[in-house]
């Protein structure tokens, strides 16, 4: 009997913004978001955690990653923003329901 | 861009920023300490948090869309802290293009979009928001109660 | 309480605070998100203290000491990101009363002493500290190599 | 032989405040300070830890007290910042000659 197995590796990337995430800097994270797309990575988690501000620039940036990743089957899950004003944000514009949403990093990597 | 209040209000602060996305951030930087210096507050990082965003978005508004275009301006913005009743003020006064307002639709919470919360978030987060369109010199006028 | 520089400036902030010792600090918080967005500096969070040290003597003074006894009066505080020679140059203006700033001793640094601490602090933080004393509109120059 | 053997307790305080120490909250502090020393403390530890900034106003609320309680014999010590900034203003002032200095509140009082 003939049994093939092979090994797959899927690569998921974690991206952890460190700053203010705004109309300012929300160009270079886009930047950094597109490319690993554009490199054929699908599967992102975009971290919030430590970014203590996050403005509808960064929340753009996020859906617009979201789309892209799905169209290629692939999704982007978020990290809760430890600062509690940012999570009130994500649920006021019903984020945490459109996102796949996770307490830490890891958790985001293992519901893939 | 003169302001209405006169110069002499013991708790109104006003700051003159350039019309550029690099520099709002310095706007939460004032509002940040102006509520240190608030007392009593209930939650005063969230409230404060949620003047900052709501302050950012009617300013990169002015930059990406009423200065669009145009030679570079600036943003004149004021904060006052009135007693009582306790609240905070916001005049945000910029020389740009105008707009019709009721123009605008709601964001659909039923699905990501990229545009449009700016606007929602002002709203959802404020007491008041009211936008004077006026030729050279709009303004928006935003309460937030303490 | 006009300014020396042309409005468009796209690099410069305008802040005019009560002369209060409450709302000092939120002159602190602007420089602090100012430095925020300049890159490549050494120490930025060092630098960015010593700025916001230095502006907050001299402005501590203002309320002090230049408008001691008058009715409330305002500080005007202009911050400008000069990009060649790499500089921060901050302005403030007050139209209380002038002094003599030569007739100011060093403090004696080999014993603590109460007073006389604030000048010293912002000669030593800053690269240039000019004073330019003029009867209702008092103007300090203070710039910071970066 | 009679001995007398007599137990002293010398009272310590430490006063540690949280927030900026600057010209308009200065004035908090030299009161807390003031009625301590009125009280009859005389060793205080000022641990200035989490003060994330500190002016001239605030250097002389430290002043004044070194000097009250160093005319009931007694002593002010500092706790070091921990903000490298106002650490160096210490240096600078030449303060760290002029009180004792400390890591923490708990070297600082054994010092005593
Ligand atoms: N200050 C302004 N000047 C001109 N147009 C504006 C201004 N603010 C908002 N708008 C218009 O209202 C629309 C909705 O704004 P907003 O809710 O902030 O979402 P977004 O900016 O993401 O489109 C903008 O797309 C723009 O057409
Ligand atoms: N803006 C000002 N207006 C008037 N007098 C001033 C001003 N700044 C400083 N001075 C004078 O210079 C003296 C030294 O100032 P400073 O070095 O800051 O120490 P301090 O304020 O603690 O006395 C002050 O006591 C005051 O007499």
């Amino acid at each position: 009997m003939e049994i093939i197995i092979t090994d797959h590796v899927v690569r998921i990337v974690v991206v952890a913004p460190q700053d203010r995430v705004d109309a300012f800097s929300a160009g270079e994270l886009r930047e950094r978001l597109d490319q690993l797309l554009a490199e054929g990575t699908s599967m992102l988690v975009i971290d919030l955690g430590n970014v203590p501000f996050l403005d509808s620039a960064g929340l753009a940036v996020l859906v617009s990653a979201l789309k892209r990743a799905r169209q290629a089957n692939g999704d982007v899950k978020l990290v809760w923003p430890k600062e509690e004003a940012a999570r009130r944000i994500l649920r006021l514009t019903r984020f945490d329901r459109v996102f796949s949403m996770a307490d830490t990093a890891e958790a985001a990597i293992s519901s893939f | 861009m003169e302001s209405d209040e006169p110069m002499s209000e013991e708790h109104t602060i006003r700051i003159d920023v350039p019309a550029s996305h690099r520099y709002l951030n310095v706007l939460g930087g004032c509002i940040a300490e102006l509520f240190s210096r608030i007392d009593g507050l209930h939650e005063p990082q969230v409230v404060s948090y949620n003047v900052q965003l709501a302050v950012q978005e009617i300013c990169a508004n002015i930059v990406s869309h009423a200065y669009q275009g145009l030679a570079p301006g600036r943003i004149a913005v004021s904060f006052t802290v009135d007693q009582a009743p306790r609240r905070l003020v916001v005049d945000v006064r910029d020389t740009g293009r105008s707009f019709d307002i009721d123009a605008v639709p709601e964001p659909n919470l039923e699905e990501a979009q990229i545009h449009g919360y700016g606007l929602f978030l002002v709203r959802q987060l404020m007491d008041e928001m009211v936008y004077t369109p006026q030729g050279n010199n709009n303004h928006w006028h935003l309460v937030k109660n303490l």
